[in-house]
């Protein structure tokens, strides 16, 4: 492509930071597998352990509470499983799985697995029309039967409409009844301000590459007491929950990338959500009848400050992917883990948008790298874009007739 | 120009797409899903519309350094071609689901919509080529390779879709595009060419059918209505059909014994001997015209099927706008709901969907049941 | 460290591979996710697809047949869960699952696991005193019931003493039952020729730093009608078998290493088994009644060319790795998965060892790096080492009378 | 000098292996594995044993550049000191594995292994004093923090061992070592003391043994006989406690009943009140010498417990090297198994284990059951 590229695509990765970059390649140049017992294992193993110290201070946890993986699904994975499969062990009567209905597919698809092979009986919490979990449908949900709770899960913030959750409120539920929270914090991680111990949550999912990281890295943050059952089984290299040969640059590069986005967030979640404003009305401004989804506030504690998400009645998402990405803006119709058939968004049918209106529907999202230029471009394309669009949404839904 | 090339994920359309970037057009892949439920890669045959096909269509596009998308045409296609061809069959004709899909969702859905969103023509790896008259019209003719071509599944476009298809492969024979593709380092070049009926993964038509139909058990009966045998739904039989009718024991007059008609709304199966299959003319609903629509006599070919050979044929259209086709050599098994093309020479005419043929041994049109 | 290291432990991990290097470094500054479906996610993905064919082509196998991994670990439980998972599925009598006693940890725990929470039926397949599964052992377990197993998994290359497993015995015995077989090929390749398609093999574990490739990335190469249920779920980026953000410049540079150690092999074979026998004629010579273990007879096709084993007797396989690595020689006890406390070796153990000689060993293992110098470097310590090892050695065993 | 330091993980043993690292010394930090099964992080609280404190112990070293390796002697720990312990225990006596560690496992099969491995010393974070006396001897001395010293556990230790003894810590105060953890970077600066048995994670003296000695119970008894209660476990008991007898009723003098006996193998506890535990001498057994070996009569203090205070002592060796200390104020709550240490002023002269008691308020010597 030799068109300029207007990234607005952070939710699905981020570009690597620099200082990162470097922290990678400089350890990829070193040899040494963190389990050996020689001097360049252990050479290996102390950036290991600086880089878990680092990350959990950065995250308001103890370094004893970091269990590197291979990435927020495998995070999410091992939450879900493991939560439910260790409460499980403790407690047959322990077969129910709160979970909300927004949930990334990370946890969304694990926790249908519980239920299609392993019995689990789950059950989705509904959100309102921004997509903020029920939490008096939680405290319902667990006061009919606390005793058969295994797990409530809840995202952070969202991935695709940006809404921030309500997570004291879920947390506080939860725990009243003792049972255990996990959080995919994969969004809100540079976003917003996490910290772990004063989020109350038993484990919080991270990942590398949303944050300016490496791909292919990130943690489960999870307290101590909390029992998980392992999901990848082997050599026990991280405390016997998650085998597998640490991945030591990579580890030292997620490290690296959390503690950066974690420094800068107070300043750059404000600079994003300034940013961010302006890109919802330049949309707004030329496409008047664009429908924001989401949390409208824009407030840091309500919506994720990089966050913008629209539908464009009458047009296909695709074909405006399709007509931005022409012009070098690059955007998504959702979350870009589907392979390749777009599904109406199960998070915007939770919210009660109609198929249509989810498949109209495009986000754009903002980071680290994200500048004016980048809001200009699409202020720029996105009307004449939303024309073509139309035109070629009418065409399609028209049936042909014999 | 700005051009949309379909892409199948075989070795064709990959070509086809390859030629359009080297003529200088400014190429967008496409991808059309047509599963309503895309088979994952472990749990099946090849279809045509499988993760593997959209990622062999993508590894294409990423070698021609073109953008490439998959369009999710699966309601279209369900909509239009899966139920029309259950539907046909249903009601004992026999439809030619390619051609369905050409007309209604490849040069209809699609081209519709790439024209809206600012290309000028949908490019695909037919074996056809599209030949300027001179005038401004542009003329739809056979392939160069006679046993590739497939002007016969595209006699369903008209003039109008016809000035925006681009079939860059024309010209070429099979083989050729086979070793281009490998000269191009495009992975598919040694992949199969696919046959059968693209959403019907196994090959198997009639138990297809069979699922969506349901079973309607009946006779199958000779001319005379004498029952020879049974049989468990009359639209798994197709006309001209010899095998698999189970009948036992052989005809008196020791013959072999061809299916000669199939009603499935009387679940009956009317077989009898090879010469009560021969036409000597059809009678043709819906014309569609490549070019001018047909004046007075037309006196040409015209061919019955995907492969078939054409005849000679004359052809005139009636006042009800059909198209009444006198073929010049009796052709063998002609059932309703196969489409007639007609060509000039090279030069496709038009076509029509066959209503009613009129057999060698008759006098009389015979209706297709509607 | 300021020591020069001499490293002989390359079945542990090894040193990333100039090339590797710049082709993961250059595509970490690139960015895009495989799945988004812009300009700069279709790069990607085109990385990653042209990483599956050069892997797949150097092989033997499909690029269909390539699922990319966090590793060597998950690619194991993958395979043994995936596999026993959807077999019993099909048919719940499939219960028993064959494995050799002398597997990595990344399969053995996984079995394990099957047989304590999943009712798999265990069968540890015995080996001879060289660590050779015992072929007749398993037609005999098949013979018995063959309907009631759910698969085979024999390593190809044993990473302790390296002893090449009889597999195309092990695929043809299991192959007449229709029983899959899966092989932990971790250690095979780049030393040995492997051909998956030639090999018979259902499913085959690669691993990227052990051929010059960057941690934390491996595959899993399965035959395409070959059912397994997943272990990760979530957006099925790796065709519903497996979830997570693919990490494409570690899936780069995996390639990019196989294909290297792949390409090198026949030479490097030769290179490396003449070098390891210089090895072990150097250590036999400086301390005669040290006993080689495995295969005695340095051929590729009975063991890996660059391994060599040893047990000292009268020493602590701890004490040799410390004066080793105190003189700047690195080796290993042997896996180097264990977190800290020597466990006698349950290779050695199923050869027949006992605990003592077992807890005497010590594994060198030569790689892409390995040259003369590294060992002439052993030759020359090991004498001196052994003999002070053997002091305390003695010293330790001795109980301490009150 | 080459040094090993031992690494537990703790805070006082990492600033001692940094203190012996700015000597100038050579030093490997060795952690020692002394659970058979070492608890994962995450099924259990703190023992020293844990992989955490082996994590812990490698980042220390981490920071201090040296070289670190776990050395298992869980089996050495199991036979010397365990079992050590729980056979004292089923035998009525008392005993300290700290100072069963030292002497049989850390300053014996560690420094034996160290030294033939070409060390010249061991390390440990231990509060004590190894001060030379001039003459090439060494004399082992009491910590310069009085709350923290730890003389009375490394009371075992042989000449021979301390001249290969390194205790830097023994003139610092606990808090300036804290301190000097923080300033070092050294992670473990907050981690709290250990304070119980190690091998017992939970604290539960008593529920260990009845889990390792099954119950045998038996009857609470006063010096008359009289049986006052049932207890479940004669070992649970220790002499000169007073809680947790369940005894109900009070004493008939009113006064508080301590325990002045424990008898496992009769299964007896025999209780009564406080002035019968006081103890005015003691005979030890297997003594050992820091330094000479006792010749004459002793004249100085004598320490009963890790954290007693130490009184007045005079002490003489017999012909069957056995010690007799008589201890010049009385002590009270003396149990056959604990240790004596002798001290001249803060040396170390040595220590015994005692063996038998003489009460205050008996003439006889009481013997301790073998």
């Amino acid at each position: 492509m030799s068109v300029p590229r207007t990234y607005l695509d952070h939710a699905a990765t981020t570009p690597m930071r620099a200082e990162v970059l470097e922290v990678v390649t400089a350890r990829m140049r070193v040899l040494g597998n963190a389990s050996s017992l020689h001097a360049s294992g252990r050479a290996a193993r102390r950036v290991v352990e600086e880089s878990r110290e680092a990350l959990a201070a950065a995250l308001g946890a103890r370094p004893s509470e970091v269990v590197f993986t291979s990435g927020g699904t495998e995070a999410d994975n091992l939450a879900v499983k493991g939560l439910y499969r260790a409460r499980q062990a403790a407690d047959p009567r322990r077969r129910r799985v709160l979970a909300s209905a927004v949930e990334h597919h990370a946890v969304l698809d694990p926790v249908k697995w519980l239920a299609d092979a392993e019995e689990a009986q789950v059950e989705w919490l509904p959100v309102d029309p921004y997509g903020r979990v029920d939490v008096a449908a939680l405290r319902a949900s667990l006061a009919a039967d606390p005793g058969s709770v295994a797990l409530v899960t809840v995202m952070w913030a969202n991935n695709e409409v940006g809404t921030v959750q309500p997570l004291s409120d879920v947390v506080s539920a939860a725990h009243e009844h003792g049972v255990p929270v996990h959080s995919d914090a994969v969004q809100a991680v540079g976003q917003l301000p996490v910290d772990f111990a004063a989020s109350g949550l038993d484990a919080m999912t991270v990942s590398g590459h949303k944050v300016g990281g490496p791909l292919g890295v990130g943690a489960l943050v999870v307290r101590r007491e909390v029992e998980l059952v392992p999901l990848l089984h082997g050599g026990g290299q991280e405390r016997d929950v998650r085998s597998g040969t640490l991945d030591t640059p990579a580890i030292a590069g997620l490290s690296a990338a959390v503690v950066a986005s974690q420094e800068e967030q107070p300043e750059s979640g404000q600079r994003l959500a300034a940013l961010r404003d302006d890109l919802v009305a330049a949309v707004l401004g030329a496409v008047p009848d664009a429908v924001l989804n989401g949390d409208p506030s824009g407030d840091l504690r309500r919506r994720l400050p990089g966050n913008a998400h629209f539908s464009f009645p009458g047009c296909e998402g695709d074909s405006l992917l399709l007509l931005l990405d022409a012009r070098g803006i690059e955007c998504s119709t959702g979350s870009a883990c589907s392979a390749g058939v777009a599904q109406p968004s199960h998070v915007l049918v939770a919210m009660g948008a109609g198929p249509e209106l989810a498949r109209a529907s495009l986000r754009f999202s903002l980071g680290h790298t994200s500048t004016v230029a980048d809001v200009e471009a699409l202020a720029r394309a996105i009307g004449p874009v939303v024309e073509r669009a139309r035109l070629a949404g009418v065409v399609n839904t028209r049936k042909v007739s014999a | 120009m700005r051009v949309l090339a379909a892409m199948s994920g075989g070795v064709d359309s990959a070509v086809a797409a390859a030629r359009a970037v080297d003529a200088g057009h400014d190429v967008v892949g496409v991808h059309l899903a047509l599963a309503s439920n895309p088979a994952s890669l472990r749990n099946g045959a090849r279809g045509c519309c499988t993760l593997e096909d959209a990622r062999d269509a993508r590894r294409a596009a990423d070698l021609l350094g073109i953008p490439f998308y998959v369009w999710d045409l699966a309601e279209r296609f369900r909509a239009d071609v899966v139920e029309d061809f259950v539907a046909e069959y249903a009601a004992g004709r026999t439809p030619n689901p390619c051609l369905r899909c050409n007309e209604r969702v490849k040069f209809a859905a699609v081209l519709d919509r790439a024209v809206a969103l600012g290309f000028d023509a949908v490019c695909t790896g037919h074996y056809a080529r599209v030949v300027d008259a001179g005038d401004g019209r542009r003329e739809l003719h056979r392939a160069a390779d006679p046993a590739k071509d497939q002007s016969y599944v595209l006699g369903v476009l008209t003039a109008e879709q016809l000035q925006r298809a681009l079939f860059p492969l024309g010209d070429t024979l099979k083989g050729d595009v086979r070793e281009e593709a490998g000269r191009r380092g495009l992975a598919v070049a040694g992949k199969p060419d696919s046959h059968d009926v693209c959403f019907i993964a196994d090959g198997d038509t009639a138990g297809f059918l069979r699922r969506s139909l349901g079973a309607a058990p009946g006779a199958i009966v000779d001319a005379d209505g004498t029952v020879l045998g049974r049989h468990e739904g009359a639209y798994a039989y197709t006309v001209g059909q010899r095998r698999g009718l189970g009948l036992g024991r052989p005809a008196s007059d020791g013959r072999p014994r061809y299916v000669l008609d199939v009603s499935p709304v009387e679940r009956r199966v009317t077989v009898g001997p090879a010469d009560a299959l021969d036409v000597r003319a059809v009678l043709g609903v819906r014309p569609r015209w490549c070019g001018p629509p047909l004046g007075g006599e037309f006196h040409g070919s015209a061919q019955l099927r995907a492969h078939g050979e054409p005849v000679p044929a004359r052809a005139r259209r009636t006042a009800a706008d059909t198209l009444v086709v006198d073929l010049l050599r009796p052709v063998r098994g002609v059932a309703p709901g196969q489409a007639v093309v007609l060509y000039d020479g090279t030069r496709v005419v038009g076509s029509a969907t066959v209503d009613r043929v009129v057999r060698a041994s008759s006098d009389v049109a015979e209706a297709g049941r509607h």
